[in-house]
């Protein structure tokens, strides 16, 4: 049982605390508002390899595993990065895995951003959380896994999170990648993937809102002391600090599981998506209300992070669905389970 | 006991209803989504040709003389339609101060321009520093001869860039602190003097920032006694007149229900029939009934005279709030999506209610605040935060 | 719209607070507490007709509504009164629907319990709430609505909330009171009663615990000051008593509905119960907690009302399996609705 | 990063497992149901001759050697299977106290033996009126030669009837107010003017009042200089030594995926096929995953020399108690029939962990403590309580 970071992952997330804190300021965030996309931010990832950290060293890659990249999607949530993150870094691993060097070796070079629909229907039928900037997105149908080119018409759909949601009604190309069991298999794993990933920068969301939150309580007063010294407003603050912390070791848990190949690796990414999106949704709500009415003034910061802890969470799933997905994993399929033997009781 | 619409709430619902088919337009809605102003002049001239900008005034006074229960079966018809009702309500608080309050000339010059739906008064109690506690007020007011000459600055002064007057809330008395030495004037918002900068919110609402240099009103324009502001402002809380506004939470509920028993599921059925809808809907639904009873509950006890404590204001806001979150997650990412996309679900309700949820647990004195009135005055426990 | 009660109803309810104020003190519920049945008091309520008070006069009852013996569910429930109720009312009124008067008399003269199985399943498969001490019970097996008659051997199985649990295994008489879709809808109405009235029970419950908490709050200090002037103790205790006042009215609304006929009563009878039980566990659960170390020693009445609140909600049902019956009766069952047509939006 | 269980872990956890099957024996088991004492001696002394009272002393004092994780896994193996662990824990976090703080001779007096699982320590610390606030102490301790008169009442001493010593907080400066001024005694529980009182608890618990009047206490027993009480009671939280009690919430959620596993539907299916068992099941089985980490985070910050805050303290309890009352409402009544009768589902764990679980969030700090311990020094906010 080890807790902490190498050398080398203390190094990666300095590097990225450093780059958000410079390439995404609250200014650059609003900046982008309205697609939710920064192309020079997304230029500065592309050049440090952020694509690559969790891609063999034999293709290309940094050679790291899913921890390295989501201690960069927790800094990157930490300062709400307009840049489609989650699914382009498991769509690369994606391609690694079918084999696709040539799309591979574009997208590490920047010259096309591919990301992943990570429902198992017809690509017509999903929103798709990078659909207004992706030029490919993975795709799988149920049976095939393909690399859909984007339409000639694409509409960005404006919404409450700042997510580049786009619907792709008409693909201009499309190659399969893989098909049958193993495509199957591989979907399975980088939707898996997206869903560590959006943890991870949801936790890293949930970690600002509560410093600006906590940061605010320490100054504004209210009824002549500081908003901070009433329980109202620090207990829950205090409850979000722990949820943030606890919600950090279960997506660095999960991802550690993935890495080295646990079976309880999709239980576990599951468990880490459905609590960081509450723990996300929770502190920027309390944040948000500790600021009275300036928080929703459109100047402050924290109504930023209130209205990504929510899409960023929608735009992958529901959590109370996914709490479904959680019980598939560790009770079986609803009918797999025949009556078993009860075994003696344990007390207290 | 009973539980039932009454004949004539029912009726005052049925004109309230006919009444938005004629004016309440979708382009008035739109026109407020875009603006966030909370205000619709000809709505309002509408509304005071009916008497209803103040309800429950007697005709005489160009009210409609209609109880509470009517009054507000009419403004939740507008209200529903999305019409903008921020304007006549907040209008009425002061109004009837004014009324309650002012001197005859000050009445005679504002209230039945009121009641026709002519004037619009905008509230400027909060400022800066001051947040939920409106008794840190530090604009200034000087008597000079038959003139009050106003300085300083407020803030969330909704559609005061639009607004006749200026409901104000000034210290006459300079070395006084907390509720005393207050003086209430309603300003002219043409005075030289005044300034207004806009405050956009994440709640698709505008508000607005005013200061106020050396800005002159005459004494006419006082309401009140110099010095007695609180008894002034209690008197625009407390008036049995005012309509309370209801709560959204079963606008909420009503909304989640619609798209249910409608949104295909891809199998044939609706996304009624999934168990993960119908869990929330039903909490939502009890939610949503627990909110209108609470309403019910205020205007009740403050018909028999009692003191019906914060409960509606409390309950309400805080499960919109949980709620407007919960449908978004029930319903998927498309329901983040906004009014101005026509793939917006159910025209973006609710993306528009998550935006505007959480505002309504601070406008309406925040929550905190509500709560620690409820221990202390139902419950007998010592107060929690220092006396100003 | 009339929130009120009348003179009569005001008058029932004093009659009632007294009579358990006088005779369930917290030394008389401790002493009951064994099987949670106080045979005594027990008699008091029959003295005065309780049980009678909803069954038409003509019967010999006193011809009130379902309000009226809420409001003395309320009451018991207030003092924890170690009685059967609600399921003897319903039963009462169930046996008034089925014309079997004969038993019903001896119901009212006190020579029998008679009390209802609420769940619509072979008799010896339920736990029966009053299973210890009824000498009957009234069971729909689906089909047929019994009188059964108490089998000769009966253990009471002791419990968290002192409820006079029991099962019954073979049962020594049945008699047939009605069957087919009367007996179904006969059923369905009683059990809707046997919700209404626990919900108002609940509300007691949650009355008096919110009392005790904050009589101990305001003279219990910590930290030199009173511990109520602490937010983190009084708030709670304030949403407390904003559900348990909107949870009486909702009950209150439930039983108008039922004496009125009003279609939606169904629907409000199970929002009362889920909302009531929700409302009694925080009430007692926060009241507990903040007496610290005191809550949970055996001599402090808190302690009384938090195992109440988990045992005489689940007594009844899950309060989760409720929002299903609940969204049976506002959306309609599973596939009973077609796709409908969507009508405007509405702001705001 | 490695959260796999270290060989060595594994190896203590699978000693535990058969250490537990050899001395936990059913009739131990149901004894502590019955007495609520918290101790078995029996099985104290088996653990002490295998240096388990103290895993984490050096086996050249008595103890075992191991670390914290090694440590933990044994005891968690005997409290899972329901041996009374609140004893040698209680011991320990005095024992820790008198090693760091002692003198020689006391050292010598008291610890091999609680080495061996033959002493048995109680703490008094709380009184009637202090409540959390244990630096209230009123409990008076005098010099008087070579022996200290002790005068005062304590009370939530658990198993003082049975314990052989008292780790007592005394005022021994009169004047003296809050944490300054205590002196800390470990008085031997057989002087005469002991008298103990026992209290019920609805948590199948025992615990006692404990009266002291005029109780003379050779200074031999003085823990730490007089005076400096407060050092001590630091001293007996902070020990690097203490194995800090894991979280009962992934043992609830254990016990009920166990149930949920078996039990049968009606339908042919088992309980784990309902949507509702499910959902709930998922969510207990994240905050038991949650509970577990924010232990081994304890354990792992204090091994690198860092303080890691009472996370672990506050999520731990107050996810017990949610799920304790969530699993009742998804089982059923049955769930609620206690451990004596053969009904009892799972042998009444579900109504034991039910009374059990409301104890945790007051007896480690109190979850309104840890959440302004938190507030106040990892976030930098002021404090909310006045100091005393």
């Amino acid at each position: 049982m080890n807790l902490g970071l190498t050398q080398e992952q203390e190094a990666v997330r300095e590097v990225f605390a450093a780059l958000f804190a410079k390439e995404s300021p609250p200014e650059r965030v609003r900046a982008a508002e309205p697609v939710g996309h920064d192309p020079a931010l997304w230029g500065h990832l592309i050049a440090t390899g952020a694509l690559g950290v969790a891609v063999p060293e034999a293709v290309g890659g940094a050679g790291a595993g899913l921890l390295e990249v989501a201690l960069i999607a927790e800094e990157a949530g930490r300062r709400l990065a307009a840049v489609p993150f989650a699914e382009p870094v498991s769509a690369a691993r994606l391609l690694v895995a079918c084999g696709a060097t040539e799309l591979l070796n574009l997208v590490l070079a920047g010259a096309v951003i591919v990301s992943l629909a990570t429902k198992p229907v017809p690509l017509a039928d999903q929103l798709l959380a990078d659909g207004a900037v992706a030029d490919f997105v993975l795709a799988f149908d149920g049976d095939r896994l393909v690399a859909a080119g984007r339409p000639d018409d694409v509409r960005h759909l404006p919404n409450l999170g700042s997510v580049p949601f786009a619907r792709w009604q008409a693909i201009t190309s499309e190659v399969v990648l893989s098909d049958g069991a193993t495509a199957k298999r591989l979907f399975a794993r980088a939707v898996d993937e997206v869903r560590v990933l959006r943890a991870a920068a949801l936790i890293g969301l949930a970690a600002q809102a509560i410093e600006i939150g906590a940061a605010y309580a320490r100054e504004r007063r209210a009824f002549t002391i500081p908003i901070g010294s009433y329980q109202a407003v620090a207990h829950p603050l205090a409850d979000a600090l722990v949820s943030k912390d606890g919600g950090q070791l279960l997506t660095w848990k999960a991802c550690w599981a993935a890495d080295a190949g646990e079976p309880k690796a999709p239980a576990l990414a599951s468990m880490a998506f459905a609590f960081a999106a509450d723990t996300a949704y929770h502190a920027a709500q309390h944040s948000l209300h500790l600021h009275g009415g300036y928080g929703f003034m459109a100047e402050q910061d924290i109504q930023l992070y209130y209205r990504r802890a929510m899409g960023w969470a929608t735009a992958f799933a529901d959590p109370r669905r996914e709490l479904h997905v959680i019980a598939d994993r560790t009770l079986g399929p609803v009918g797999s389970i025949g009556p078993q033997e009860s075994t003696d009781w344990e007390a207290g | 006991m009973d539980f039932t619409e009454a004949s004539n709430v029912a009726e005052a619902r049925i004109l309230g209803q006919a009444f938005v088919r004629e004016h309440v337009t979708a382009e008035m809605v739109r026109d407020e989504l875009r603006t966030g102003d909370g205000v619709s002049r000809p709505l309002m001239e509408a509304m005071g040709a009916l008497g209803w900008i103040a309800p429950t005034w007697p005709e005489s006074e160009g009210g409609a003389g209609l109880d509470q229960f009517q009054a507000s079966a009419i403004f939740n018809a507008i209200r529903a339609a999305g019409g903008p009702m921020v304007g006549p309500g907040t209008t009425m608080l002061a109004a009837n101060a004014i009324r309650a309050m002012g001197s005859e000339e000050l009445k005679q010059a504002i209230l039945p321009a009121v009641a026709k739906g002519e004037l619009l008064i905008c509230l400027g109690y909060t400022e800066p520093e001051g947040g939920s506690d409106v008794f840190q007020c530090q604009t200034r007011s000087v008597r000079d001869g038959d003139q009050w000459v106003i300085n300083g600055q407020k803030i969330f002064t909704t559609y005061a860039h639009m607004a006749d007057f200026c409901f104000l809330l000034t210290r006459s008395e300079p070395d006084s602190k907390g509720p005393h030495g207050l003086t209430m004037v309603v300003v002219p918002m043409d005075t030289p003097g005044i300034e207004i900068q806009a405050v956009r919110t994440m709640g698709y609402e505008r508000t607005n920032i005013v200061y106020y240099s050396d800005v002159r009103v005459d004494d006419l324009y006082r309401v009140g006694d110099a010095g007695k502001g609180l008894h002034v402002m209690r008197a625009a809380l407390e008036a049995e007149q005012n309509v309370a506004p209801s709560s959204r939470t079963p606008r909420l509920s009503d909304a989640a229900q619609e798209w249910a028993l409608a949104a295909p599921d891809g199998r044939g059925g609706v996304m009624a029939d999934d168990p993960v809808v119908r869990e929330r809907l039903a909490l939502l639904a009890i939610d949503a009934e627990v909110s209108d009873l609470l309403g019910y509950r205020v205007a009740f006890i403050e018909q028999i005279g009692g003191k019906p404590g914060p409960h509606a204001a409390l309950f309400g806001p805080e499960t919109y709030v949980k709620w407007s979150k919960e449908m978004i997650d029930m319903i998927g990412p498309a329901a983040t999506i906004d009014w101005t996309d026509p793939e917006a679900v159910a025209g973006g309700v609710f993306e528009y209610h998550f935006r505007s949820a959480v505002a309504s647990t601070i406008y309406g004195g925040s929550s905190e605040v509500l709560r620690s009135l409820i221990a202390e005055q139902l419950l007998g426990l010592p107060r929690s935060r220092p006396k100003t």
